[in-house]
């Protein structure tokens, strides 16, 4: 029964995987056939190594995704907080909140640059109305990676929302109780319980949001092409770059490959450190 | 501490949960709220933890009105029928909680908590966290975190209902131990009857969101006050007949045995109650019918037996009507007639409408 | 014994009268108001893109790019007009339905299978074999889209809908797997065992019994893997050309280098978002549920 | 890579011509007429499939030019067109035509990237198929304009048939010069040009307008400036001499360029560096800057009243130089893919779409960068189209054309994207324009490997 998932993983993921494994051991220009190519061992990592827009790109993925993280797990735990309160009207706007999500990140993009234009945009416009003054938002070198960031935030807090949720709907109520009699405030409850008992799920949250926010592309390709100035030249954007316009085949290969490995030590280093994948072992052996 | 609630209501949307209901437990009582699923029983004893905001009414400890404290204000423990453990906290953890919050130092949570885990035999088990101990483990966790602070009042939700059954009764024992040594108030939520007589000192019984009757256990099971609480104690469950008061001489009903056992007089004083009531139903407990061998006048057949080694339950069926009888042991086989008796002091006659119990007076048993 | 009020037959509303103090119903109702109003906050924030992304694809290219930006216009479809008829969106449509419903069919099968056998049968390593499950999740798209395009060319899939099917099977495989294994696991053993008992074959007993149990998961799970794959731009623009073509590709070309045409951007994005609106929505109550991969069962 | 360097190949030559023959269309190609090929029988429909990309004139060839070539075939070759988005467009060229694809038979392509096309043996060129095959119709050039012949030629060979040309224009609002007491420019220097930004800037107006977040536009932007500054050899491009050494910052003229992008930008809208060829015109339209030098093919719209608040209050003139008369000329060619099954078609539809009636379907479906002089010629054109005023200049001052820069390199688009990430960091103030001049200096000198 896992023979069918087995080829589809083999042919259409494995496979891409090898020839790119090996194409980064390559000098490979496909645009340029006066370039020369083929084999020469390690030479593009050394080169990525050495290359100081894959660092900066890094550092920017960084932060990138921790705010972003960050940021759509404390809105999205509120949130999942508020709508935890039974209140008529609250299960439409639960789901009308989610909307953000299914939207197309190439529309995501382009309709937060037609908004967040700083001279012709609604965003600066309704500011305006309020008395703050206009921003440069993704063409200032200051807001350009925070305003990608309230995209980023935007589209995907309500997903994080929804695992929350789930996660919160399904805590037993009785814990709750038993910590308000015992005399427990409600901030107390809410770090000395509903945290430790919500932790496997916002690990989960934390662990999915994170491993697609570091290959987020679209949105930002429409919205800044990585610019101005590189100040949102995530690593997706670079490697778009290194592989679309300098068709640098090779050298993209190795990028990728090391960023992969990166990402996977962090994602193990992650899972060790929380115990994520144990603590949902346990509960399953139960 | 003494608990006074007065009119109590509880709204849900349009369902009334709790229909104004007014109790007064003394200080060291063991109060014990009884009833099906449903009647409000649970709904009650949170509005009194402050877990469920009150439609109406008020929530008195003592003299002192905490109808609007939050739970934390009132000095209170509750033991839940889940048990309301912290899975993500060990069992000492769990313990020391109420103490934690309340700001006692270090020192003292372990002192107390140890104490109380002594008390109740879960030593061994303090390292390990809740989803790795049995229920009964989980049931003297939840019980030594609720003593461990003594509390003011005790608040118990179904604490024994998850248990199996022999678990149950030995825990049953264990609290009425714990409790009476303490010497704290307590109030307690069962659907069981026999749980509700083994601990009580008192028992409400709730219907409907209805506090229909409150009484001592022995009480509650001898004059009941309505039929519901009738055929709602005792085990097997009370034989209940349709039945007619068509004048003040005559009580109508099949077997008729019954109505032949039931004096003038006395049919004339239930008929005095509601003279305009026409249909009764008619009552008797399964032990208070006495079965003779059958000396000719043979009234009933016996259709099974039922020996429990205690006692036996004898189904038998007379005038075509089934009803169930428990005796001692006996050597009454299927097929056999026997002789039904029963005294006209343990017939307890009902209005079919309201339910209301002739045989027992108004102020008999159910206070002024 | 104290006194005790008797067996009441009172008729509500009696001692209802009376009602709580004036300080505890204002502080509950100030409660409420503040609930509201941080529901009408977040619901500002997250839809107002979305009803902007919205009113503009119904404005005229005058309109749309008016500053101050314009609250009342007259509402025009030529954006749709145009989508249709000079940029191919009703063929692409066409497409994206073909080539993202078969994939989610294939992805819910396979994936559904894989995870019946990694739940049912004992497989040694499970944690290791999420943890390489969520590893497709991590690759980035563009390792694999150029060997990818060129095994493409090599076996005639290029710009056909096969390619892009495995593309988009392979991206929701994981996420079923992973979902459905939980799914599986909470369907008691003894109901297929009955089955069993009651001369099932093993496939009848998954057809009839299990599957029919794991409707809600499915539902889900068909919501996010339908969701990506209609959204994934980057294979459908590399491995398709104008046979295969999907509507993100058409979304993507509304950038026109003399100017955004901010009325079809906006255009192409309503219309995209609409079967994913309305399945999010069919399926929303299984959504919480679905979500949570086990790590709370709910 | 093996590639097959053999432009015509025979089979592709002679199965057509039968095709011919039996249309009664050219009793020359008769003669060749030879075995008939199992995929293209005669009489067989043919396709040719173009890889257009999604601005007006490729529009037209996939609609009212298709249709009027099929009609003119008589249904036997039928056009399809497929749009890229210019963003995509670059990558999708090489991933097609380094594999070796046959999707496209005719590919269309910006001037930057031509040199790849032709250096890497991915495109036929027109004169060899016509000395190989004497049979082709003759090709006409003589109604087009002389500048696209710049981009289209290399080895003194065509390549193209030249589809646009650009050319950059001076765009400004005549009632905010007029407001201001500023004489408008016939042809201003650099000076002048801040002057006037300094003096229009008031008012939610910015004196002017630069397009700093896309990597040709900026560049373009930059050059503009450069080529002002000292002369150079006609037919020199101001990136690199002929040995493909970089010559873009002799005499500091790059440097000096990126101080006049710096001192503009206080008079700049704040979304200036964001802003890509997209942004331009919305930006005109709503009447949010004064100025502005672009290339012309990306100013549509200003005078249509339907989309522009300011409709025909721009005035239209050639860039702002110091001392210069060159000027740079870009644009879009139609090529024919090596790999292509239909060869001899897609020479047949070029050689008829230089019969002049396309371009005019050009115009019809809203481009603005025409070459095809009757259309220059017409009085109503111009009125149509105020933005082609701009050629009256450029003749009026009798200034010479040039290639737009990197046109000469193969890896022109990486070139491009290592001197603008310089240019930008420079203008951002991240580096002084000399250290950023030296650095794109060493990295394209890197670059030009091989």
């Amino acid at each position: 029964m896992l023979a069918p998932t087995f080829i589809v993983l083999t042919a259409v993921g494995i496979y891409p995987l090898g020839y790119s494994l090996w194409i980064s051991f390559n000098d490979y220009h496909p645009s340029n056939p006066s370039f020369p190519q083929g084999f020469i061992w390690f030479e593009n990592y050394l080169t990525a190594f050495l290359d100081g827009q894959a660092r900066h790109a890094l550092g920017l993925t960084a932060i990138f995704t921790v705010s972003s993280v960050g940021a759509s797990l404390v809105i999205g735990f509120a949130l999942a907080l508020l709508f935890n309160q039974r209140l008529p009207g609250l299960a439409i706007a639960r789901t009308l909140i989610l909307i953000p999500m299914l939207v197309t990140p190439i529309a995501v993009g382009i309709t937060w640059r037609i908004m967040f234009n700083p001279d012709l945009g609604v965003i600066n416009y309704l500011l305006g109305l309020i008395g703050i003054p206009s921003q440069g938002w993704l063409a200032s070198m200051n807001q350009s990676l925070l305003s990608v960031i309230v995209v980023d935030v935007w589209q995907w807090t309500p997903f994080m929302f929804l695992i929350l949720f789930a996660g919160v709907r399904s805590l037993p109520r009785s814990p709750f109780e038993s910590a308000a009699i015992d005399g427990a405030s409600r901030a107390k409850i809410f770090f000395l319980v509903t945290l430790p008992m919500m932790r496997p799920v916002i690990l989960l949250a934390v662990l999915l949001r994170a491993v697609d926010s570091v290959r987020t592309f679209d949105q930002i390709f429409m919205m800044t092409r990585g610019g101005p100035n590189q100040t949102t030249d995530l690593v997706s954007l670079y490697l778009q770059r290194v592989n679309f316009k300098f068709f640098d085949i090779g050298y993209g290969a190795a990028l990728s490959w090391l960023f992969l490995i990166l990402l996977m030590a962090a994602v193990i280093a992650f899972i060790r450190y929380s115990g994520f994948l144990r603590s949902a072992a346990e509960k399953e052996a139960r | 501490m003494g608990v006074r609630i007065e009119g109590l209501w509880k709204l849900f949307g349009g369902h009334t949960a709790v229909r104004d209901v007014s109790v007064e437990i003394e200080d060291g009582e063991f109060f014990v709220l009884l009833g099906p699923s449903g009647c409000g029983k649970t709904t009650t004893l949170r509005m009194i933890a402050g877990l469920e905001n009150l439609s109406a009414g008020r929530v008195f400890f003592d003299d002192e009105d905490v109808t609007f404290f939050e739970p934390r204000r009132r000095d209170i423990a509750m033991v839940f029928q889940d048990y309301g453990l912290y899975p993500h906290l060990s069992v000492v953890d769990n313990i020391m909680f109420p103490l934690k919050v309340a700001g006692v130092p270090k020192d003292e949570r372990r002192r107390r908590a140890g104490e109380v885990a002594e008390r109740l035999e879960i030593s061994s088990l303090l390292k390990r966290k809740p989803p790795q101990i049995s229920g009964g483990e989980k049931q003297r966790v939840a019980l030594a975190r609720a003593l461990v602070r003594n509390p003011k009042v005790f608040l118990m939700d179904e604490p024994l209902s998850n248990l199996d059954a022999k678990l149950r009764v030995s825990m049953r024992t264990e609290i009425k131990r714990l409790v009476s040594d303490a010497g704290i108030t307590t109030i307690y939520v069962t659907h069981d009857q026999i749980e509700a007589m083994a601990l009580a000192t008192r028992i409400a019984v709730m219907n409907q969101g209805e506090m229909v009757q409150v009484g001592n256990p022995l009480e509650i099971y001898d004059r009941p006050a309505t039929r519901f609480v009738a055929s709602f104690i005792g085990s097997p469950p009370m034989n209940m007949f349709d039945g007619r008061l068509n004048s003040a001489e005559e009580l109508e009903v099949v077997p008729r045995f019954l109505g032949e056992a039931v004096s003038r007089a006395r049919v004339r004083q239930f008929y005095e109650q509601a003279p305009s009531i026409g249909g009764v139903v008619v009552g008797v407990r399964p032990e208070h019918l006495r079965l003779g061998a059958s000396v000719g006048a043979s009234n009933a057949v016996v259709e099974l037996v039922e020996p429990l080694g205690q006692s036996t339950n004898v189904y038998l069926r007379a005038d075509a009507t089934p009803f169930v009888a428990v005796t001692n042991r006996t050597t009454l086989q299927v097929g056999d007639r026997v002789d039904v008796q029963v005294d006209e002091s343990n017939i307890h006659v009902m209005d079919k409408e309201t339910g209301r119990n002739f045989a027992v007076s108004p102020d008999d048993g159910l206070g002024a | 014994m104290t006194t005790l009020p008797r067996p009441s037959l009172s008729l509500p509303g009696r001692r209802s009268a009376e009602s709580p103090p004036w300080g505890y119903r204002a502080r509950r109702s100030l409660k409420v108001m503040a609930v509201y109003g941080m529901v009408a906050v977040a619901l500002v924030f997250f839809l107002f893109p979305y009803f902007w992304m919205v009113v503009s694809a119904f404005k005229s290219p005058g309109d749309v790019t008016a500053y101050p930006p314009v609250w009342l216009f007259e509402p025009t479809l030529d954006n749709f007009r145009e989508l249709i008829e000079s940029m191919g969106a009703l063929s692409a449509l066409r497409n994206s339905l073909i080539v993202v419903g078969l994939s989610t069919c294939l992805a819910l099968i396979f994936g559904t299978m894989a995870a019946y056998a990694l739940a049912r049968f004992n497989i040694k390593g499970k944690e290791t074999i999420a943890l390489e499950i969520l590893m497709v999740r991590m690759l980035p798209p563009i390792v694999s889209v150029i060997p990818l395009f060129l095994l493409a060319r090599k076996f005639g899939l290029f710009d056909t809908y096969w390619i892009l099917i495995a593309v988009y099977t392979l991206m929701g495989l994981p996420f079923v797997v992973w979902v459905m294994r939980v799914f599986v696991q909470e369907i008691p053993r003894s109901i297929e065992e009955a089955a069993l008992v009651d001369g099932c074959t093993r496939l009848q007993v998954l057809f009839r019994i299990s599957l029919p149990l794991m409707l809600p998961g499915l539902a889900a799970t068909v919501v996010i893997i339908f969701m990506f794959a209609w959204n994934e731009y980057l294979f459908a623009t590399m491995l398709t050309s104008s046979a295969a073509k999907t509507l993100p590709v058409v979304a993507a070309n509304t950038v026109k280098p003399r100017g955004i045409s901010w009325g079809l951007a906006s255009a192409v994005g309503l219309l995209m978002s609409i079967p994913v609106v309305v399945l999010a929505l069919l399926a929303q109550r299984y959504l919480v549920r679905g979500l949570t991969f086990g790590v709370v069962k709910g | 890579m093996p590639k097959n360097l053999n432009p015509v190949r025979g089979a592709h030559t002679h199965t057509p011509s039968r095709r011919t023959v039996l249309k009664g269309l050219g009793a020359a190609a008769a003669a060749t007429a030879v075995g008939p090929s199992l995929k293209a029988r005669a009489g067989d429909a043919v396709n040719l499939n173009i890889m257009l990309t999604n601005i007006p004139w490729t529009d037209a060839i996939s609609s009212t030019i298709a249709e009027a070539y099929n009609a003119h075939t008589g249904g036997r070759v039928t056009i399809t067109g497929e749009q890229m988005p210019y963003e995509a467009h670059y990558e999708k060229i090489i991933l097609e035509l380094s594999s070796g694809s046959s999707t496209f038979d005719i590919v269309t392509s910006d001037t930057i990237w031509i040199r790849q096309l032709v250096n890497n043996n991915w495109v036929t060129g027109l004169e060899p198929m016509k000395a190989k095959d004497p049979s082709l119709p003759d090709l006409n050039w003589k109604d087009f304009l002389d500048g696209p012949y710049l981009f289209s030629t290399f080895n003194g060979q065509r390549w193209a048939i030249h589809a646009t040309q650009s050319t950059p224009v001076f765009v400004y609002r005549k009632d905010l010069l007029e407001q201001a007491g500023i004489e408008p420019p016939p042809l201003w220097n650099w000076d002048q040009y801040l002057d006037a930004a300094k003096k229009l800037t008031k008012n939610g107006v910015s004196g002017t307008a630069m397009l700093l977040g896309g990597q040709d536009a900026c560049m373009g932007d930059w050059m503009f400036r450069v080529m002002g500054y000292d002369p150079n050899p006609p037919g020199n491009d101001f990136l690199l001499n002929d040995d493909n050494e970089p010559i873009f910052n002799e005499n500091d003229r790059g440097v000096r360029a990126i101080e006049r992008m710096k001192e503009i930008l206080p008079y700049c809208p704040q979304g200036v560096f964001n802003f890509d060829y997209p942004d331009g015109p919305p930006l005109m339209q709503e009447g949010q800057a004064a100025l502005v030098v672009h290339w012309l093919d990306m100013w549509p719209g200003l005078d249509d009243p339907s989309i522009s608040k300011f409709a025909g209050k721009f005035g239209y003139t050639v860039s702002p130089t110091d001392n210069v008369s060159q000027h740079m000329v870009a644009g879009w060619g139609m090529f024919i893919n090596a790999f292509s099954e239909h060869q001899r078609e897609a020479y047949e539809f070029l050689a008829w779409m230089l019969e002049g009636p396309a371009y005019q379907m050009f115009r019809e479906a809203g481009e603005t960068t025409l070459i095809y002089k009757p259309d220059l010629a017409s009085p109503e054109v111009k009125a149509q189209i105020p933005l082609l005023s701009v050629y009256d200049d450029i003749n009026r001052l009798g200034t010479t054309y040039t290639a737009f820069p990197p046109y000469k390199v193969t890896n022109a688009a990486e070139v491009q994207r290592l001197v603008y990430e310089e240019v930008i960091a420079a203008v951002a103030g991240d580096k002084t324009p000399q250290a950023a001049m030296r650095d794109a200096e060493d990295r394209v000198v890197k670059a030009m490997r091989g």
